[in-house]
């Protein structure tokens, strides 16, 4: 309870910081901060969605890319189509998820531990090779959009810039969003259930309905997420969906903490960053992501922001 | 009409038969214990009255409703509502969020998205009330995980409480209880009589028989005997099965 | 048509018992001590890597095979020292997450060690070629071994677990950590017998394989997730279990290859069952798993919770 | 790299690896390299980087000019593509890029390059989107589109009089087109088709099929490891006895793994290491010589696009006049490894094609190997729906 004033403080500064950054790329003659910005706002939304159910309602997700795929076909498949405004595929893609998302929640969470991360998983991969033999949108080879989404019929986003705010202004609304779910009545019910399934039947919950109400929220969340990286890509392919993308974006939540909505933001920009920089290091470095992956694992169990709250 | 009858109820794993053809009636108001050896069934008994694990048949009838097939969320809903033998609760929410959230269940749909929930009055004034009756409304914010075992043991006693229950099924409340904190928990069973039906297990026979109205004797999943406790003690056929099965407890029972 | 049938059948089998060789050490390490290892494909390519290396050095495919289960037991040892002891109490979150890591480590080192080209290793000349099955149908020798050491690991593993001392410790481990450690066993030692084991299990099929498939640093990777599939769908901690499963799942991967498009233009006119059949084909396996899960959610020999 | 550079860079960690700072007054050429160089299929983009930097190791200054070259890995994931190559043309400003081996990726990275006025050189990945309809004036392509390859098998099973093929390729988008491709130049029949799984390891029940079928050849596009698998056990089957058609099969970066288990398989191809031309031998001299290993077409295509960058801006005399230098470009002002070169109105190149045959050298080495000519300056089928205004 005492945490919560300081991370209003961090979060407050961390928004801050993304509000600003076009200045700053403006001031060092850097554009291309705000496009990689762009991409870890796309991120950092999905990655708030997978900790919503895992962090939270204990569900540990490996097929949270299967979203980012349906958000980026959304985007695809409508402009194909002539249909070009973003509303309407931001509409399209949280319907899209809505419906994969309770048909493979209500039968994934017959399941339990390892029974849920595998049968996750295998549904994402269903929905890889559905896009991948989709031979009308390139098959494998993905679809390049000729424009990304417009706003009221006007192609404002092909300016990064604007871009970048709106991914922006999603994030902040959707981070606000997922505080309140986790603090509300559902997130109570949620965060019990994580806690004791059994307790919360015994006073009458059945935690079905709360689990699969989440799954479905978490994944409306993540399906935002891939309109924004179809958009920042201009590219749509069913690589969005690979398996390694799921696991990425389970990587992105613990390195932030999980059951920290704040952190799991933290967790995309930092996983991102670090993944940019080591590539510039070494061309082996998955070798030293690795390594810095397992020693997060093995000795902080409340990820980077775990290490940051004990030497404060 | 009594608020419980149980007819014929039966489970068994494999070839053991932990509950075979049971009968028992528990009348409204009444404080009514289960007693019986070790292995006896009785914890498989509340498991399937509350609804937890489900049985091969027979019959639970409560407040004249069929319970058979209900799920146990549905139970508690009805009006039945149960602690467990070993400790359940939220280890990583405070006691008066542990209360509350089981007020939360009978008060209105959890299907609240936005407004806090930390910040309804009626869910923390009712999750006060039953941790101060438990007496450990002064443990209301700390974590529960931090709680002592016998705290632990008188905040299940509050959630059970807070959902309401006509019936309330107590799997040895006092386990591992200390004497104060065991004193404490006999005198809030004492103060439910006649607002709340209870249905106890407990090995602390003194406890048993200063508080039941009537007992019954669970051998071998089958309920050899029922009445007032003075009757029960009395009984050569409990006397029997306890010098049998358990000579330990067999001291307790002659007294 | 019914030769054919008979043939896709028996490769259905086979590639089925090849899955099970690919998952026989996942079982194990996963059904007994609970322990999600996604660096299970790496240690299998490693495997792979070993053998095509010692068969160089020793020109002989056989020697290369025998030096690499001693090596696999080793690489098994050191990963269990360094890591996964200290994971055994983690939830399944830290476990998945922290063999991915190792899953990045190993695959960029063996990129490192033997390059990214494809490698290759001779099978001995009395192996290779082909026996005459039915007509103009042939079928690889070397196969033949493979299902032979399939069956042979499935046998073993099962004698293993349900006839010997070790394997009844195995057995009560899997039940109940607390009681095992109650006999007197020492489980951690126990435990990292069992894993090294796994270990050199991943790196015989790893070897095995080495003549018949590609050994490149993706191998690994194409084999996790069918491993896991089958293990899964056999229920958990039972190698009865990941056995029929794996059979299960390479008939119905290889029947439905051969046979779906012909089922399916039955049904539908002939450019919509190709289309669906391609739509279909790589999800079967996925849609198999799927079923079997909403049915049954702990596997189809696994303990009903 | 100018001082808020470097602070910036500091300050998020991703600054790139950019050499000293060069005179501003001399003017320099930047080349953005972008390969796949980790995963699976790394060996290909390894090629490709090791191709170009041979000629540019040979050429010295590119085009006379003080060259710097920035190598980048694009993981085989289009997005992470894309953005590397907007960094590439953003924020390094590099004057052309050359990449990548993956078609999905050119998908990707296409349009931020093009866009940003940078030049785009494919030195492998050639798909018809981009030779017809989508063609752009700054984008070229060093290899061949997409389709020729098979081709070149199509016409070479049409030649011979088979009137049974048996076409085997992936369930993806490469393996449709490529089967297309071949019916494009072959009008027998057919005795089956069959898309297999991405990344198959089994191909017992296709090879049954096969054998149950008896066709006259076979013919197979299965790139990479699939292609090691499906070689290795058509071989260990008995199914010699049919002639082995393929594309990206059986090629110099799988050969190592397949050995001779592929002897005396087909492909088509634009070259191979035994192409009787004194640049060729050169070439495969210096490369062998330098990584040890035979080059594939990836590593000649590589080569011939720093060439082809070299002596477009000799010509132009510089980078900094785009229009000038595509001009130049377009006249392919280099003599190509392979002979004969030059590029079609769709910035495609129009060039000979071979069927090879994998032969195990002298040295022990297992290469393709020309067997005859099979197109003679053979244009792409989608050059007539390119309009590049």
């Amino acid at each position: 309870m005492r945490i919560i004033p300081t991370r209003a403080w961090a979060a407050t500064a961390l928004f801050t910081a993304f509000a600003i950054l076009p200045f700053l790329a403006d001031a060092l003659d850097d554009s291309y901060l705000v496009v990689i910005a762009t991409r870890i706002i796309a991120y950092a939304i999905a990655a708030l969605a997978l900790d919503l159910i895992l962090g939270y309602g204990g569900l540990v997700s490996f097929g949270h890319a299967a979203y980012l795929g349906i958000g980026a076909y959304s985007v695809a498949i409508l402009s194909r189509a002539g249909i070009t405004d973003l509303g309407l595929h931001l509409a399209a893609a949280i319907a899209g998820a809505a419906i994969f998302a309770t048909i493979t929640g209500a039968i994934s969470l017959r399941t339990k531990g390892i029974y849920f991360i595998m049968i996750t998983l295998a549904f994402a991969q269903m929905g890889y090779f559905f896009f991948v033999s989709l031979s009308a949108y390139g098959g494998d080879d993905g679809v390049t959009l000729a424009q990304r989404s417009t706003l009221f019929g006007q192609p404002v986003l092909e300016s990064d810039r604007a871009l970048y705010y709106t991914a922006f202004a999603l994030l902040l609304g959707l981070y606000l969003l997922a505080v309140a779910i986790t603090r509300s009545r559902f997130g109570r019910v949620l965060t019990g259930t994580r806690e004791n399934p059994v307790r919360m039947r015994a006073i009458g919950f059945s935690p079905f309905r709360y689990q699969l109400t989440a799954f479905v929220i978490s994944g409306c969340m993540a399906a935002v997420a891939g309109v924004m990286l179809a958009n920042q890509t201009n590219y749509v392919s069913p690589a969005f969906m690979d398996w390694h993308r799921s696991g990425e974006l389970v990587v992105m939540v613990v390195f932030g903490g999980v059951g920290n909505l704040l952190g799991a933001v933290a967790g995309a920009t930092v996983a991102l960053l670090l993944e940019e920089w080591l590539s510039i290091l070494t061309e082996h470095w998955p070798l030293l992501f690795g390594v810095i992956l397992v020693m997060v694992v093995l000795y902080s169990r409340d990820g980077l922001s775990g290490l940051f709250r004990r030497r404060t | 009409m009594s608020l419980l009858e149980v007819r014929n109820l039966r489970k068994a794993y494999g070839a053991l038969k932990v509950t075979d053809d049971l009968d028992l009636t528990v009348e409204e108001g009444e404080i009514h214990a289960i007693i019986g050896p070790n292995g006896a069934g009785k914890s498989t008994l509340i498991a399937q009255l509350s609804g937890e694990s489900l049985s091969d048949g027979g019959s639970v009838r409560f407040a004249d409703a069929e319970m058979m097939g209900m799920a146990m969320h549905r139970r508690v809903r009805a009006g039945i509502s149960r602690s467990f033998q070993i400790t359940s609760i939220l280890p990583g929410f405070t006691a008066l969020e542990n209360v509350a959230t089981a007020v939360q269940a009978r008060t209105g749909s959890s299907f609240r998205f936005f407004s806090p929930v930390d910040q309804e009055n009626r869910l923390n004034d009712q999750a006060l009330e039953a941790l101060d009756r438990v007496g450990i409304a002064d443990r209301a914010f700390f974590r529960a995980g931090s709680l002592s075992h016998g705290e632990k043991r008188q905040l299940e006693l509050a959630i059970a409480l807070a959902t309401r229950p006509r019936l309330l099924l107590l799997d040895e409340p006092l386990a591992g209880t200390s004497g104060q904190e065991a004193e404490r928990l006999v005198e809030v069973m004492h103060s439910l009589r006649g607002q709340v039906t209870l249905v106890l297990i407990e090995h602390d026979m003194a406890a048993v028989f200063s508080l039941a109205d009537r007992v019954s004797v669970l051998v071998y999943g089958q309920i050899i005997a029922t009445g007032p406790p003075d009757i029960i003690r009395a009984d050569p056929k409990v006397r029997q099965a306890y010098l049998g099965e358990e000579s330990a407890g067999a001291g307790d029972v002659a007294d | 048509m019914t030769n054919l049938f008979l043939l896709q059948l028996l490769n259905g089998m086979q590639f089925g018992i090849l899955l099970f060789l690919i998952a026989a050490g996942l079982t194990l390490v996963f059904g007994i001590m609970d322990f999600v290892n996604l660096a299970h494909g790496v240690i299998y390519m490693v495997g792979a890597y070993l053998a095509v290396t010692f068969s160089q050095v020793t020109g002989s495919y056989g020697l290369g095979l025998l030096l690499t289960l001693p090596a696999t037991l080793m690489v098994g040892l050191v990963l269990e020292i360094l890591v996964f002891r200290k994971l055994y109490d983690r939830p399944h979150l830290d476990q998945v997450l922290a063999t991915f890591g190792l899953v990045m480590i190993i695959s960029e080192a063996v990129e490192m060690i033997w390059g990214s080209a494809p490698l290759s290793v001779e099978i001995p000349q009395f192996l290779s070629g082909s026996v005459p099955l039915i007509g103009p149908l042939r079928y690889p020798v070397f196969r033949l071994v493979v299902i032979g050491a399939g069956l042979l690991t499935a046998l073993g593993l099962w004698l293993v677990i349900t006839r010997t001392r070790i394997g009844m410790r195995l057995r009560a481990g899997a039940a109940n950590r607390n009681m095992i450690a109650a006999l007197g066993v020492d489980i951690r030692s126990l435990f990292t017998i069992i894993f090294a084991f796994g270990a050199m299990l991943a790196g015989f099929a790893g070897a095995m394989v080495a003549p018949i498939l590609t050994v490149d640093p993706g191998m690994g990777e194409s084999v996790l997730i069918l491993a896991f599939v089958v293990i899964v769908i056999g229920g958990i901690g039972s190698v009865k279990g990941a056995f029929a499963a794996a059979i299960l799942v390479g008939l119905v991967d290889t029947l439905g290859r051969s046979f779906g498009p012909i089922l399916l233009r039955a049904i539908m006119d002939p450019s919509a069952a190709s289309q669906a059949g391609r739509v279909l084909a790589p999800m079967l396996v996925y849609i198999l798993m799927a079923i079997i899960l909403a049915l049954r959610p702990a596997g189809l020999f696994g303990a009903k919770s | 790299m100018t001082h808020s550079r470097k602070l910036l860079a500091a300050l998020v960690a991703t600054t790139m690896l950019t050499g000293p700072a060069a005179a501003q007054d001399q003017e320099t050429l930047k080349i953005g390299l972008i390969f796949t160089l980790s995963g699976p299929a790394a060996v290909l983009g390894e090629m490709g980087r090791d191709g170009f930097l041979l000629a540019a190791e040979q050429i010295g200054d590119i085009g006379g000019l003080n060259t710097e070259i920035i190598v980048v890995d694009d993981e085989q994931k289009p997005d992470i593509a894309a953005n590397k190559a907007r960094e590439l043309v953003e924020r390094d400003e590099v004057d052309i890029v050359v990449g990548p081996i993956f078609s999905n990726i050119l998908g990707a990275i296409q349009k931020p390059v093009t866009d940003s006025g940078a030049i785009l050189i494919s030195p492998n990945a050639g798909t018809s989107n981009f030779a017809g309809a989508d063609c752009n004036r700054n984008f070229f392509v060093t290899s061949y589109q997409n389709d020729q390859m098979h081709e070149v098998m199509g016409a070479y099973a049409q030649e011979q009089g088979y009137d049974n093929v048996f076409l085997l390729a992936p369930n993806y988008q490469a393996g449709k087109d490529s089967l297309a491709g071949f019916k494009n130049s072959y009008s027998g029949g057919f005795a089956g088709e069959i898309f297999t799984q991405l990344g198959q390891l089994d191909y017992s029940a296709e090879l049954a099929q096969i054998a149950a079928m008896q066709p006259d050849a076979v013919f197979a596009f299965m790139p990479g490891g699939m292609g090691v698998n499906l070689v290795k056990q058509y071989r260990q089957a008995g199914l010699d006895t049919i002639p082995f058609l393929s594309a990206f099969t059986v090629d110099e970066s799988t050969l190592p793994a397949q050995q001779d288990a592929a002897l005396g398989f087909f492909a088509g191809s634009n070259w191979a290491p035994d192409t009787d031309t004194p640049e060729s031998k050169t070439f495969v001299a210096a490369y062998e010589e330098k990584y040890g290993k035979v080059p594939a077409t990836y590593a000649m295509q590589a080569f011939d696009a720093a060439n082809l960058i070299d002596g477009a801006i000799r010509e132009a005399g510089g980078v900094q006049d785009k229009d000038a230098l595509i001009a130049a470009l377009e006249t392919a002002p280099f003599t190509s490894v392979r002979g004969d070169f030059s590029f079609g109105p769709n910035h495609y190149p129009i060039q000979d094609f071979y069927l090879t045959k994998v032969v195990q050298r002298e040295d022990g080495q297992f290469a393709t190997s020309i067997v005859k000519k099979i197109f003679d300056d053979y244009a792409d089928n989608y050059v007539s729906d390119c309009d590049m205004g």
